[in-house]
This record gives structure tokens, C-alpha cells and sequence, in this order.
């Protein structure tokens, strides 16, 4: 009866039932938030009593698992952004991605940080980008309706783009953790304590 | 096999296969922010710790050498996101310290207010940290509603819900709104008449005592030795702060006690968060009624091409976690020549993790690290 | 043609001596042994009914002015206990053939038929010379079983060895006390004799009485006498353990049912409420029997003593059924024996296939074998079913009967000790399925097989039997009735399906509880299969809160949580656990007797508890010899 | 112990070899020279400076020098230390603290993970922040973090800094 | 045929009857927490999208086990009189009701168990400690009821209580009704009892793997529970109900109790909660017991 592939297949297969299917969806979201940053911060204010999510059926949830949402709450260090795909990978579909922040645009104020990725949006399929710094809760609420209506319209497939060009965020997930030489060529230069090397070993 | 003479870490050491690891964040609904602790565990017990650090390292102090002093506003305030303004205050007042300049009285007021609102809010956090960790949702929802009473005083005040960046080199970006202090008032007593409310819910709660009594305890000469601050610090019995002992902005003129508690454990730091919630509360009413007239900050020219004469200075303010330390080097250009911040999470985090993890249960974790409000951004940086 | 009676105990002397002759021919005797009892389970077969069967010879010696006779006689209560014991053999022994290959070769054979030949005999005994002699080589058979010329195991046997000599010294002592009373040899006058006892000498009575159940406690390891089995099936052949643990431990309960309780039951002893003084001491040892059993079970770490434990929280159930003296409390002992037979060689073969294939005991070693090894996965799975007494299985009517024969006769805090005792069990049963079978497949079992045809067959066979009792319970419960009414109960016919309750409106359809489950199962299997398909992914893919395991040097082994499983619950029970841990237990006894002969200390320090055994088996000897 | 005062404070520290500069009335700061500077902080530890707030490295690149800067705080007399050692950038090897101060292990790990210093006597030098790092150490001032983030991120192409 | 309709009745009754409570103790709760709430069909929404989510499945003993668990659960809820309405004929003998919960409870450890996650597996040990915790007193006022009654039959008991206000055994043993609600609390899963759970301790335990049709599984059972547990104190306490109506309006009250008391209350230790239901419930069932005996 309920058949995943349905969404693949949506053109040639019956529009009703993708409707119902979605309205379920929609009115259900589960999100898993991953605080990678301060953009956790106004979370608590849209999930508690004063802008109540749960009107929405929206939760919060333990695990990639359980989740359809992946909130992405703000930069991402290169250290985190391999969590970041690891739970992304574990979630099943359909999963949407909603990105906080401008630091998920382009780094925001981190832009030239040595430890920040700039553009969540390489590495990740990304639905939703809320933008500011710190998005306000009213954003976020914002945000995760027009997602809702995207679900009910079947336009939010980011998930489906990142099965398809697979080669191409994996080429960029590569980039940052593949074993990989220095970046910068000046390098080289860096000393080597003989003693701790040796002596103490 | 002998039951009780050896416990089951010893055993450990025996058997390789007992032992498994267990990855306790970065995404665990347990976990305060994206840190980690992979822990060794036996059974349920843990073994031993190590720390998952890092994944919120954007390099601050290295991108602080790269923007000029007052660009450098936008940076500070983000290093603590539930308490962000003694950070604010610390930067500008070791940027004054190098300058030697002097703020007028009523910036020191204006400044005093927005750390004592910043402590409050980061306080509700906290109670609703403590409801969290233990599974009890209900102050978690309620103290994060009331201080949303507090964020939007903040952004009358400063325009900004969660980043103020109020505070600047020279005193405040620009006097109170009328009719603000007033309303501050109002909030304050709306939430100190929620004070039974957390009382009852919480603080009183014989659940929250079982679970918290002769949870991690700190003695009093190891918390000095160590470097933890703030209400840690306090709750072992230390009568140590910051406002009290290197006095800054407005607290000279305020009359208030240092609380200290004996105890040491996390329930003592729990009631402790309690008690300098009610004292905050006390200053801030303190602070609006003397606050005198004047400006509210010095001329030092255009603040986009500002200098500072070549120098250096460590600064600290006391903020909800502990001691923030700002040391700034200035070569004298347009830009820092080091800023070096010291966040208070790091002995807890790191140090008292490896202290007091291994001898306790999974289920003590979370409620731990809420106890010794372990921040992770203060150390990651 | 010879006597049926004789062929039947003959035949697996006979092919005893015979083994040992081709003793390397590892597949002929083991195949010689499936051959012998199954030739045992037809015959029993045949004999059911034929209660006129008899076999007897007369020695020609008298003592008390009558014949020593040797005798054995079809009845029906050794016959239910027999001919179950033989069908659970012969599919042991079909295990057994696979199972004792090259490597595992145990060759055990010889003594494990001279076993079932004094297994055959105790059963069928009618006099105490026959029940003794049989009774002492099932000791020393199962003895030299338990130690199968290894060394550790050597030491566990030595300390069965010893408790074994405790219990037959003072069965000898029984033997000739009540012979002296009754002046025969004869268990049925002795019954009859000592009922007339309890009338003029009630302590007296109660002594004798005492010296026999002191015999069958240490056999079935009732309460104070539950630790050794720990040892002993731990360190048994993994195919002999199941053996250990379904037939040998029924040998105590088989003593009590034909011998103790006609007595409890038709003396004139003083009432406790209910019931009688000395069945309620009995009640209260099977419950003491059962938790302990469960609360040390819940802490075991290595598989077979887990289980050991579990055969004796099992006994504990037998025991509190039988004590309540009423009809439905002994059909529900009876038939729990059958149960706890075939449930724990459904268990203790499925761990032998394990250990077969892996070679390790200790649960927190192993994992994940139920994706190699579905088919004993489910056999184990089926066991710990039917053992933890969940319907549709065939634990559930047995232990329903004992629970509701408790609470007829008001033994309230004996009902609250089963139920935590069965509730306890889920926790030990789960957790060798949660550590053995589920969890993650350790790197170095990645390519485990399937256990071979030849222990697939009998354990597949089982597990058929499980579902085929709980479904229709008339199976067992026939047998149990003629029991019943061999023993001079009332009873009715029992019916395929039905079991009855004391109580009003309680009488139990099992086969409907099994329609039900269907049912539910029906409704559940649609919910599932009309929803989304799910896809597979590999055991290390797991939730780790975002980390990579491998980054952090974590392979499979040190991502499986199963040893200390109820660390939190176990540290509740340190105190206790001092009380009642054996180990303690040996050790300050032992300190108390090494203080009194430190002079032979030398002795008793390698094997301590063994010897100490022996001293006190000696020491009731002489001393019981002088009293009586 | 009676409460000192900063200067005071300074005369004893002048008196044992320490030159010293008063920052402010409560707090000052402290040359002291690489070999015996553990010395001297364990003087500070026995007179009262018992919190270390901080150690954190500063890298002096026209001079060709590192400096390390312990910052020591006294409960007691209430005056803070910037207590700082300098030691040359191509040898950069300094003593460890960890045995009077057992929160240093960390502080050293991230100082020689920012810049390159080895702390002698320190058992574990691994990093702590940063993953799959083969690169200078990034707080030093010869690295150039726009540069690197251009060429992993591509952050130009994302318009960063405009 | 009338047999097969009933089933499918009677099982789809409790379904829903289950997620609406669910979706009303979410509501409730979210008016203790002062906010709006979800609607209170929330639970079904839910249920439906995570049957039509993709699921993650580690091995086949995964969809056994959410099989077995919610085929147990289900059996129950057949065995129990429901206003004196029952879906198979049969005598509701309470032992057996007690029995195939455990199924129930079985086929989710399984299932959470063959993921082979540590995170799982603590939960699962906690659940089944929790059992040893809350089956023992429970048990033990059962135990009163059926000395009481003389008859193990739920049915009896019911019928027993028949007539007026005052026959029901609430007034008859409160004593043995607090130990009851109290079991009934750890029974299902409500704070200060859910140490199983435990979302902050072991990211939510048993269901840290389930996903999608295993999740909405295990959410039915879980409303199956509720209904099997409210509707078997109803019946012992409350005198089941003339009228499905009132039964269901009586299974809601107790329902909603255990939501109050679970939004007051932050989580017990395992062991904790262990000792205290051994100590509260388990003294006060003993004393009940004690006094219906004399």
C-alpha cells in the first residue's frame, strides 16, 4: 500500500495518494537537532511554551533514525560536518535538511576560518536555509511551514538530488577527510622535537 | 565468583571483553552542545574517559587577529551563547584597560544590567538544563518561556534576541529606551513571583534530591586548586567572585554578599544556581534605582578606524559558568596582536570529567555536566 | 522370549561393555547409543498401560524375617519419568552422533549407558536394594560423566562426587531405618509404615523423613543444596549437560512424588492453615529454591552456569507444586518436570551447538549468532519462550497450574515468590539472547555456519514438541492423570486441551490462548506488511551519536554491551550476595573445619570443598549409625 | 597569610631575580627566563597564586620568539599575574607545569596544538580540537588561515569577506 | 466468521481508543507545560507516516521481534472483557493476561536487541529490571483480588463489582488501588518510572534504531499497552463499565493520571525505581493482602 518508490515514480503514478501520503508527512515532521553551533539557541524558545512547535507535530527526537528533519543549527567545523553526513546517512527517507544561519551559506562571519566549511550545501542536500545570525524563532517556525507546504506540494527532494549526485558530494566530503598532505605549501616548515620523538617513546 | 570485593572495573583490567565503548555525544540528546565524551565502559559503569573535543572550533582567537578592534564585537559574544555579554564586557574591558580610559558612571550601570540580565537568562537555561538531564520537561518548558520575558527586554534594549553586542569599547552603544526600566521592574517581579513554582517543581522536588546528593562531588581545596570558578567554585564552599573580589563596571556601588554553600555535590550546585538567581534578581532592581544620569559612552573617535596604543591586559568578568578572561595583546595597529580568551568549562569538562566519570553510571552523565555547567564553546573556541 | 522388563535395563549394560571394545569408532557409538535408547523410548512406548509388567528375583539372603527380593515393576509414575527421560536421550543422543566428532570427541558412551541403565532402574524399582544399588550407580556413573578424564572438570565432579556420598549415606540411613520399621525392603510397606509413624512418634517420623529428602534435595539441588549444579553442568560434556539437567535432575523429584508425598499426604500430621507442617517447610524451600535460583541466574556470566541455575529455580517451581498436596498442584509439577525437560535440552542443545561452533562459554565473548545460526537462534528462542511460561508455548499451562494450585491453598508469600522467580527468569533468559544471539557478530565469527543436519534434526524435533505441547497440553497431561490415579488421586480423563483450575470459571482452554495468539498475530503481520519496505543495513551501522567507530578503534567486540548486563539490579543484591554466593558459602565452612583438623589441612586445600564433603558424609554415617 | 599588596608584591619577585610591571592595582605582569620560570611559579603556588585562570602562547614573529603566558590568580591578596616566558621559535621547548597544576595538561595540549610548543614532561601532547591537521600549527602568525580556507572551502567562491 | 469480525473489531478499537489517549496525554501534558498542545489526533498521524517512511532494519530478528511484540499486545487486549464485551470466548484468567504481555515485552527487547546497539541494549535491561520491579507488587494486589473473589477469571471480578458505586474495590481495597497505580505507573513507562527510556541518559534507549514501520510498530504496541493496562485497572478497581462509553471514559481517567503524575516527577535511577517499587507498592500490596487474609 505505502511504497516508497511512489515518490520516485510520482509523474506516472496516482496524484491522490502521493496527497494523502504527504499530508501525513507534513503534518508529523520529527526533527533530530544537531546542535553543531549557537544557533541551537533559539530552538528551546520555538520547541517550549511560547512558540509551541508541537502544534505542528513537530518534536524533537533522539536519533537520525527516527528523525525526518536534520537541523543543521549553525557553522559547521570540519570536525563536526563528517558527523553531520554520518547521522544524515543514518537517517532513512524521505529526510529533508534544514540549515540555520548564514554560516551554513557561506561561512558567515567564519568565512576565512581555518576549521569552518563554507557552504553546508556542498557536502549535504539542503531544503531549507534559514538566513540571519541567530535566525529568529519566528524564522525558524516560518521555515518549517514552508517546508510543510513544500512536502504537500512533493517539491521537497533534496534528498533524492544527493542519491543522484552522489559522486559529486562524496568527491567534496573527500576533499576534507581523505588523508591529505598539508593544504598550505609553507608547511614544511614546521619543527620536529627530537626529544619527545625519541627519547621519551 | 566473588560478589562484592572487587568491583567490576577491576575486572576490566582482567578482561578485554567486558569493556565496550560508548559514544556519549556530539549528537545526544544528553550532551550540552556539540562535545563529546567517548566512554570505556563495564556494564553500566564507566571505565574511563576520553574527551570528544573540537567540533566547535572555528579558531576565534586567530580570526580576532584579523579584524579590527571594534569588528571583533561581532566575534566575542558568540564564544558562550547562553551568556553572552560578559564576553562582550571582558573584550572591552581589557581594550579599555590598554587604552587607559576610564567609562562614564552610567555605561557602568548600563553594563551591570545587561550582565546580570544575561546571567538570568543563562540561569533559566540552567534550571531547565537540570529539568532536562533528569527527564522532568515540565521547568525545562516553563523557565524557557520565562526567560523569553527577559530576551525580548533584551531586544528592546539592544535590538538583538540573543547577540546583544551592547557593549563596545568605551562604555554602551546607546542609553536605554524609555519607559525600559520600569518594565524591567515588572519582568523582575514576574519572575521572582516563579520562584515558588521552581521551588516546588525542582528545587523541592525528593526525586531531584535522590538523583543529584553526592553527585560529583568537588571538595573545597580541589575546586581552588583546579580552576573551577564561578557557582562551582561557590557551592564548595570558596567565597570567590569576581564581582566581588576585582570589582568592575557598577558592582562597587552594589550591596550585595557572595553566597557560598558547603557541599560541593551537584545538588548543592543546583540550589546554588537557585540562590544567586534570586541575588540576581536583587541587583538588577539595585542597579536601575541608583543609576545615575550622564552619557553612556566616551569619545574615542571613529570606532571603525580605532587604535589602540601598544599594551597588554587580562580582564575577567564573572559570568553563570565562572571566570571569563580576556588577555589582549596590542601591537598598537588597527588590530589585535593576540586576544587570548580563558573559558571557565575547561577544568570541568576536561579535568573533572576524567575525575569524576570513571567511577559513575551512564545515567549520571547528563546530569553532571548540567551540574557543573559545562559550556563547550568557552574551550573549543 | 525374555522378560521385557529385563531386555529393557540388559540392553544398555550389555551395549555398555560393547562400546568400550570399539571406543575410537566415535560414529558407530554414538550411533549404537541413539540405537539403544530409542529402543528404550519403544518399548516405554509399548508399556504404557501395561501396569502388570514386573520383573523380579529373589536373592536368596533374609533379613527381617522376609526375602530379599530385587524387582522392578511397570508403574505409572516410573514410567512417565521414563519413558520422557528416554525420548529427551535418544534426541540428545541423535545430537550427540554430530556433536562428538573428531575434536569434541568425549567418549563417554559407555558410562553415560550404564547411566541410562541405572536411570531405568531407579524408575522402575520396587524395593530399596534395587532403588539404592541403582541409585549408587547413577552417582558413580554420573561422576565419572561430569569429570570425562579432564582436570577442571575433575574438581567440579569431585565436589558432586562428595555431596552425592552425603546423599546416599544418608539414603542408606533411611533405607535401614524404615526397613527396620516396616521389617521389608519393600518401598510401599515402608510408605505404609512410616504414615503409621507420624501417629505414635511424630519426630521420629520426621527424621526418617528428613534423611530421605536430604537425599533428594541434593540430587534435584533443592534449597540448601542448589550450588552444586553451577559446577557441575558448567564443566559436564556440552551434549551431557542437557542430560544433567532434564532427566538427572528429576531423580529428586521422582523420590519426593513416590515416597514423600503419600506420606505428607495420608499421615496425620498437624495442619498450618491449609496444609501441613512439614509440605509447607517443603513449599517454603522450593520458593527459597526458585528465587535464589533466578537472582544468581540473573548474574551469571558464563552460559551453561546461568542455565544450571535456572534448572534449579525450575525445581524450585516443582517443588512448591508438589508441597501444595492438592491435585493440581502435583499435575502441575508433574507436568513442569516434563516441561523443564524438553525446554532445557531445547536450550541447553541450542548452547551446545554454539559452543560447538565457537568453543567459547562466556556470553560476553559472543554475539550476533543468530544471523549465522538462525535455526538454533530459534530453537533457543522457542525455549526461552516456553521457559519463561509464555503462552502459546509449553512452559505457560505447567507453571499456570502450579501458580493457581499455590493460590487455591493460600500460600500467598510462596505465589509472590514464584512470580518474581518467573518474572526474574524473563531477565536471565533474555539476556543469553540478548549476549549470545543478538547484538554485534564479534570479527572472529564473522564466518560461523549452521549447526550440522545431524543436531539440526533432534533440535528442530524439540522445538516442534514445544509448540505441539503448549498447543494441546493432553499430550503430557494423560500420563500425568494415570499418574494421579496410580497414586490413589480422583481424577478425570484430562482432556486434549483443557486444563482445570481449582477456582470458579478458571478452567483453561490452552488451545484457544493459542488462537488468540494467532489472531494477534494475524492483525499484527498485516499492520506490518502493509506498511513501507524497509531496507537492510550492516551491524556496524549503528547510531553513535554521529561519531565514526572506527576513528575511535571501536570493531564490533568493544561495541557490544552484554557483560554486567544488570549491573544497577545486581548491585542492589551485593549485601545478599555475600549470604549466598557459593564461593563465600565454601570458604567460611571451610575455614570453620580447617580450624577443627589443622592437622590435615594439607588435604583440603586443593580441593577443599570436596574433601570437607566426604568428612561429612563419613560423620553422618557413624554418627546416624549410632543414634538409630 | 596577610594580604600583599601589588607592589610589595613586585619587590619580593625583584628580590628573587623576576623583573615585574604593575598593570593595574591588582593585577601585574612577570618576565621570567625559560630555565628556571617553574620555579618561581611554584614559589607563586606557595604564597597564595593558587588558580592558574590560563596558558596561552603568543607568537612574537619579528622577533623571532614564542612567548608562553601563564596567567595566575591569588584567592587571597585578590592581585592577578601575567606571568610570561619567552622561548625561541626554532627550538620551541618549554617546561611543563602539569605537575603543580593538574588542569595544565590541557592548557599545554592546546598551546601545542596552536602553536607548535612542546612541553617537556608532558606525556600527551595529542591533539584535542583539531582533526586530520597536517598543516602549520594555525595560531601561528606565519599561517594564513584566508588562504587556507580559499583553498579548501573555496571561500572567495562562496563570497566570503566582501 | 463472527469470531474473525469481532477480532478485527475489537483489535482496530483499541488501536484507536490507544492513540487517541496517547494523543490526549500529549495534550494534557503540553497544557502542564503551558503551552497549546497537538492536536489529539496526533498519535495517528504519526503512526500513518511512519508506516509509510522507509525503515532501517539490521537483521530479520528485527521484524520478528516488532511482530511478536505487537502480536502480543494484541492477544492480550482480546482476553480482556472490555465492558463486559469480549471479542473471543474465553475464561480472562488474569495469570494468562499477565503472561502474554510479556510477549509483548519479549518480541520489542528482541527487536531493539538484534541492532546490536549498546545504547539498546542498556534500555532493554533496564526494561526488564523494571519488570522484576513492577510485576512483583502488581502481581501481588492481583494476587489480593483473586483471594477475594475466589476466581482468577477478570470476568468474575468484574461481574463482582456490579450494582452500585460502592461495590467497586477501589473502596474495597484502597490500599491495594495505590499499589496498583503505582505499579501501573512503571507499568507504563510514565516518569519518575522510564528509566528505560531515558532520552538524556541513552538517547531513548530500546527505540534508538527503530525507524519507520519498526517505530510505528512499536508505537501501536504502545497504545495497544495503554489500552490493555487503563482497561485492566478499570476492571479491577472501577467495575469495568456498563456501557463501552463509560468503560473508556473510566480508562481515560486513569490514563490521564498517570499523565499528571508523569509531567510532576523527574526519572528515578533503575535502581531507584526498583527500591522504591519494592519498598511503596510492594508494602502497601502486602499489607492489603495481610488484611484481606484476617
Amino acid at each position: 500500500m505505502f511504497n516508497i518508490n511512489s515518490l520516485e515514480q510520482q509523474d506516472n503514478q496516482d496524484k491522490l495518494w502521493d496527497k494523502v501520503i504527504n499530508y501525513f508527512r507534513k503534518r508529523s515532521l520529527w526533527m533530530l537537532h544537531y546542535c553543531t553551533g549557537c544557533g541551537a539557541m533559539e530552538l528551546p524558545p520555538v520547541m517550549t511554551s511560547r512558540w509551541d512547535m508541537e502544534r505542528f507535530g513537530i518534536g524533537p527526537m533522539a536519533t537520525p533514525r527516527q528523525a525526518d528533519i536534520l537541523l543543521i543549527t549553525g557553522y559547521s567545523s570540519v570536525r563536526t560536518m563528517k558527523r553531520i553526513i554520518r547521522t544524515y546517512e543514518q537517517m532513512p527517507e524521505p529526510k529533508w535538511v534544514l540549515a540555520f544561519g548564514s554560516c551554513t551559506v557561506n561561512g558567515g562571519m567564519y568565512w576565512d576560518s581555518y576549521n569552518v566549511i563554507n557552504n553546508l550545501g556542498e557536502y549535504i542536500p539542503v531544503d531549507i536555509t534559514i538566513a540571519g545570525c541567530m535566525p529568529r524563532p519566528e524564522a525558524i517556525l516560518d521555515s518549517m511551514l514552508k517546508l510543510m507546504d513544500m512536502i504537500q506540494a512533493g517539491e521537497a527532494k533534496a534528498f533524492r538530488k544527493y542519491k543522484e549526485n552522489y559522486a559529486y558530494y562524496k568527491a567534496n566530503q573527500d576533499r576534507l577527510f581523505m588523508e591529505r598532505g598539508p593544504v598550505l605549501e609553507s608547511a614544511a616548515l614546521r619543527y620536529v622535537h627530537e626529544e619527545t620523538e625519541g627519547g621519551e617513546a | 565468583m566473588n560478589f562484592n570485593s572487587y568491583s567490576l572495573t577491576k575486572i576490566a583490567k582482567e578482561d578485554k571483553d567486558t569493556t565496550y565503548d560508548l559514544f556519549f555525544g556530539p549528537n545526544h540528546p544528553g550532551m550540552h552542545g556539540n562535545f563529546g565524551y567517548v566512554l570505556d565502559m563495564v556494564g553500566t559503569e564507566i571505565n574511563s574517559v576520553r574527551p570528544n573535543a573540537g567540533q566547535l572550533h572555528r579558531g576565534f582567537e586567530k580570526l580576532m587577529e584579523q579584524r579590527g578592534w571594534v569588528q571583533n564585537l561581532t566575534l566575542v559574544p558568540r564564544i558562550c551563547v547562553m551568556d553572552p555579554d560578559p564576553n562582550e564586557v571582558a573584550y572591552c574591558m581589557s581594550v579599555e584597560r590598554i587604552m587607559g580610559v576610564e567609562i562614564p558612571e552610567r555605561a557602568k550601570y548600563l553594563r551591570t544590567i545587561t550582565l546580570e540580565m544575561s546571567r538570568l537568562t543563562a540561569y533559566l537555561l540552567a534550571i531547565g538544563g537540570f529539568g532536562g538531564t533528569l527527564g522532568h520537561y515540565t521547568p525545562t518548558h516553563w523557565s524557557t518561556a520565562d526567560r523569553d520575558l527577559i530576551m525580548d527586554m533584551f531586544e528592546w534594549l539592544t535590538g538583538g534576541r540573543v547577540y546583544h553586542i551592547y557593549n563596545i569599547p568605551g562604555g554602551v552603544r546607546s542609553d536605554a529606551p524609555e519607559g525600559f526600566f520600569d518594565k524591567l521592574l515588572e519582568v523582575m517581579d514576574a519572575l521572582e513571583a516563579r520562584l515558588p513554582d521552581y521551588d516546588s517543581i525542582l528545587f523541592e522536588n525528593p526525586i531531584v534530591h535522590k538523583r543529584l546528593k553526592g553527585l560529583g562531588y568537588v571538595s573545597k581545596e580541589d575546586a581552588r586548586k583546579t580552576g573551577l570558578s564561578g557557582p562551582n567554585l561557590r557551592a564548595s564552599g570558596n567565597a570567590y567572585d569576581v564581582r566581588k573580589d576585582v570589582p568592575y563596571a557598577a558592582y562597587p556601588y552594589l550591596d550585595f554578599e557572595i553566597i557560598t554553600q558547603e557541599g560541593g555535590d551537584a545538588l548543592t550546585r543546583a540550589l546554588q544556581i537557585r540562590l544567586e538567581y534570586e541575588q540576581t534578581i536583587n541587583l538588577i532592581r539595585q542597579a536601575v534605582k541608583k543609576i545615575p544620569e550622564g552619557d553612556v559612552r566616551l569619545n574615542l573617535g571613529l570606532l571603525g578606524n580605532l587604535k589602540v596604543q601598544a599594551g597588554e591586559a587580562y580582564e575577567k568578568v564573572e559570568s553563570s559558568k565562572g571566570e571569563f578572561g580576556y588577555y589582549i595583546v596590542s601591537d598598537g595597529g588597527t588590530k589585535p596582536y593576540r586576544v587570548s580568551v580563558r573559558g571557565p568549562s575547561l577544568p570541568a569538562g576536561f579535568l573533572w570529567a576524567q575525575k569524576h566519570l570513571p567511577t559513575m553510571k551512564i545515567d549520571d552523565v547528563a546530569a553532571w555536566m548540567g551540574s557543573l555547567s559545562i559550556c563547550p564553546p568557552d574551550f573549543d573556541k | 522370549m525374555v522378560d521385557k522388563m529385563l531386555m529393557m535395563i540388559l540392553i544398555p549394560l550389555i551395549t555398555a561393555f560393547l562400546t568400550t571394545i570399539i571406543l575410537k569408532q566415535h560414529k558407530v557409538v554414538w550411533t549404537l547409543f541413539l540405537a539403544v535408547s530409542g529402543y528404550l523410548s519403544y518399548t516405554l512406548f509399548t508399556m504404557y498401560g501395561a501396569w502388570d509388567l514386573t520383573w523380579s528375583i529373589e536373592l536368596g539372603y533374609k533379613i527381617f524375617d522376609s526375602n530379599l527380593v530385587l524387582s522392578l515393576a511397570n508403574n505409572p509414575l516410573g514410567w512417565f519419568f521414563a519413558f520422557f527421560a528416554s525420548v529427551t536421550t535418544m534426541l540428545i543422543a541423535m545430537f550427540s552422533i554430530a556433536f562428538n566428532d573428531d575434536k569434541h570427541d568425549s567418549k563417554t558412551a559407555p558410562i553415560w549407558l550404564i547411566l541410562i541403565f541405572a536411570n531405568i532402574g531407579i524408575f522402575f524399582a520396587q524395593d530399596w536394594l534395587m532403588f539404592f544399588g541403582m541409585w549408587e550407580m547413577m552417582s558413580m556413573s554420573s561422576y565419572f560423566m561430569i569429570a570425562h578424564g579432564k582436570e577442571i572438570p575433575a574438581k567440579a565432579a569431585k565436589f558432586y562426587l562428595s555431596l552425592s556420598l552425603v546423599g546416599t549415606s544418608t539414603l542408606l540411613l533411611g533405607i535401614i531405618s524404615v526397613a527396620r520399621l516396616s521389617q521389608t525392603f519393600d518401598i510401599n510397606a515402608s510408605i505404609d509404615s512410616l504414615i503409621n509413624l507420624f501417629a505414635t512418634d511424630y519426630n521420629k517420623a520426621i527424621l526418617y523423613i528428613g534423611l530421605f529428602a536430604v537425599t533428594f534435595f541434593i540430587k534435584s539441588a533443592v534449597f540448601p543444596f542448589y550450588m552444586w549444579p553451577s559446577k557441575a553442568y558448567a564443566e559436564s560434556p556440552d551434549d551431557f549437560t542437557p542430560f544433567l539437567s532434564t532427566v538427572m535432575s528429576k531423580y529428586g523429584i521422582y523420590g519426593i512424588v513416590l515416597f514423600i508425598l503419600p506420606i505428607l499426604q495420608n499421615a496425620d500430621i498437624p495442619a498450618l492453615g491449609q496444609i501441613n507442617e512439614p509440605a509447607y517447610i517443603l513449599a517454603v524451600l522450593g520458593a527459597i529454591t526458585s528465587v535464589l535460583g533466578t537472582i544468581l541466574a540473573i548474574f551469571e556470566t558464563d552460559m551453561k552456569k546461568l542455565f544450571a541455575y535456572s534448572s534449579v529455580a525450575n525445581i524450585g517451581y516443582i517443588v512448591m507444586g508438589l508441597s501444595t498436596l492438592s491435585i493440581i498442584g502435583i499435575q502441575g509439577a508433574l507436568f513442569h518436570s516434563i516441561n523443564h525437560m524438553v525446554i532445557k535440552s531445547a536450550i541447553f542443545l541450542s548452547l551446545a551447538a554454539v559452543i560447538y561452533r565457537t568453543g567459547e562459554r562466556e556470553m560476553h565473548k559472543l554475539g550476533g549468532l543468530a544471523y549465522r545460526m538462525p535455526l538454533t537462534f530459534m530453537v533457543y528462542l522457542l525455549g526461552i519462550i516456553s521457559a519463561a511460561g509464555i503462552p502459546p508455548l509449553n512452559g505457560f499451562a505447567s507453571k499456570w497450574l502450579i501458580i493457581q494450585a499455590l493460590m487455591s491453598q493460600n500460600m500467598l508469600f510462596v505465589v509472590i515468590a514464584m512470580i518474581f522467580a518467573s518474572t526474574g527468569a524473563f531477565m536471565y533468559l533474555f539476556r543469553v539472547l540478548a549476549s549470545v544471539f543478538l547484538g554485534q557478530l564479534p570479527d572472529k565469527y564473522k564466518h560461523i555456519k549452521e549447526a550440522p543436519l545431524l543436531m539440526a534434526i533432534p533440535m528442530t524435533i524439540i522445538m516442534l514438541l514445544m509448540l505441539a505441547i503448549g498447543v494441546l497440553p493432553g499430550i503430557i497431561m494423560k500420563p500425568v492423570n494415570a499418574v494421579l490415579i496410580g497414586m490413589g488421586y480422583d481424577v478425570q480423563e484430562a482432556s486434549w486441551t483443557t486444563v482445570h483450575s481449582a477456582f470458579s470459571n478458571s478452567d483453561l482452554n490452552v488451545t484457544n490462548i493459542f488462537y488468540i495468539f494467532m489472531a494477534g498475530a494475524a492483525i499484527a503481520l498485516v499492520f506490518y506488511l502493509f506498511s513501507a519496505k524497509s531496507v537492510k543495513v550492516t551491524q556496524d551501522d549503528n547510531y553513535t551519536a554521529g561519531e565514526l567507530p572506527s576513528d575511535w578503534g571501536t570493531t564490533p567486540e568493544r561495541f557490544n554491551f552484554s557483560y554486567g548486563f544488570y549491573q544497577p539490579f545486581k548491585e542492589m543484591f551485593n549485601p545478599m550476595m555475600d549470604l549466598i554466593s557459593f564461593d563465600r558459602w565454601m570458604a567460611a565452612f571451610g575455614k570453620i573445619v580447617e580450624r577443627i583438623s589443622n592437622g590435615l589441612s594439607v588435604l583440603y586445600t586443593k580441593s577443599e570443598g570436596a574433601i570437607l564433603m566426604l568428612y561429612i558424609g563419613v560423620a553422618i554415617l557413624i554418627i546416624g549409625g549410632w543414634i538409630i | 597569610m596577610n594580604r600583599i599588596t601589588v607592589e610589595t608584591l613586585l619587590q619580593d619577585l625583584a628580590s628573587r631575580g623576576l623583573n615585574g610591571e604593575k598593570i593595574s592595582e591588582q593585577q601585574i605582569k612577570v618576565f621570567a627566563s625559560k630555565d628556571n620560570f617553574v620555579n618561581h611559579l611554584h614559589y607563586l603556588q606557595t604564597i597564595g597564586f593558587e588558580h592558574l585562570a590560563n596558558i596561552n602562547g603568543v607568537d612574537y614573529i619579528a622577533e623571532n620568539e614564542f612567548e608562553v603566558v601563564y596567567q595566575v590568580y591569588s584567592y587571597e591578596h585578590k592581585i592577578h599575574i601575567v606571568f610570561k616566558v619567552r622561548i625561541p621559535r626554532e627550538k620551541p621547548v618549554i617546561l611543563t607545569v602539569v605537575t603543580l597544576w593538574e588542569q595544565a595538561q590541557f592548557y599545554e595540549q592546546e598551546v601545542h596544538e596552536f602553536y607548535g610548543i612542546y612541553f617537556e614532561g608532558n606525556k600527551d601532547l595529542s591533539h584535542l580540537f583539531l582533526e586530520n591537521w597536517n598543516d602549520l600549527p594555525p595560531l601561528r602568525k606565519d599561517f594564513n588561515t584566508e588562504e587556507f580556507s580559499e583553498k579548501l572551502f573555496g571561500s572567495k567562491r562562496h563570497g566570503g569577506g566582501k | 466468521m463472527m469470531t474473525v469480525f469481532n477480532i478485527i473489531l475489537y483489535s482496530l478499537f483499541a488501536i484507536l481508543v490507544g492513540l487517541i489517549f496517547l494523543g490526549i496525554g500529549r495534550k494534557v501534558a503540553a497544557r502542564v507545560h503551558l503551552r497549546y498542545g497537538p492536536p489529539f489526533y496526533q498519535s495517528i498521524i504519526d503512526v500513518i507516516k511512519l508506516m509509510s517512511r522507509e525503515s532501517i532494519t539490521h537483521n530479520f530478528v528485527m521484524d520478528l521481534g516488532m511482530v511478536m511484540a505487537l502480536t502480543g499486545l494484541i492477544g492480550t487486549m482480546l482476553y480482556i472483557p472490555i465492558a463486559g464485551h469480549i471479542a473471543f470466548e474465553s475464561n480472562t484468567n488474569i495469570i494468562v493476561i499477565m503472561y502474554l504481555m510479556a510477549i509483548g515485552h519479549l518480541g520489542m527487547a528482541m527487536a531493539v536487541s538484534a541492532s546490536g546497539n549498546p545504547y539498546a541494549n542498556i534500555g532493554v535491561s533496564r526494561a526488564l529490571t523494571m519488570m522484576l520491579g513492577y510485576e512483583v507488587p502488581f502481581f501481588t494486589v492481583m494476587l489480593g483480588l483473586i483471594i477475594y473473589n475466589q476466581s482468577s477469571s477478570v470476568m468474575v471480578i468484574n461481574l463482582a463489582q456490579a450494582g452500585s458505586i460502592w461495590n467497586w474495590n477501589i473502596w474495597q481495597m484502597p490500599i491495594g488501588f495505590i499499589a496498583a497505580e503505582m505499579a501501573l505507573q512503571a507499568m507504563m513507562g510514565e516518569k519518575p518510572f522510564d528509566a528505560m527510556i531515558a532520552p538524556a541518559e541513552i538517547a531513548s534507549g530500546p527505540m534508538v534504531e527503530l525507524s519507520g514501520r519498526y517505530l510505528g510498530l512499536g508505537f501501536l504496541t504502545k497504545a495497544v499497552g495503554v489500552f490493555v493496562e487503563t482497561a485492566l485497572i478499570v476492571n479491577f478497581f472501577f467495575g469495568g463499565g456498563t456501557s463501552v462509553i463509560t468503560f473508556v471514559i473510566k480508562q481515560l481517567e486513569v490514563f490521564l493520571i498517570a499523565v499528571i503524575f508523569d509531567n510532576i516527577f523527574p526519572r528515578y535511577k533503575i535502581e531507584q525505581a526498583v527500591k522504591f517499587l519494592w519498598i511503596f507498592p510492594m508494602g502497601l500490596a502486602v499489607i492489603q493482602l495481610i488484611l484481606l487474609a484476617i
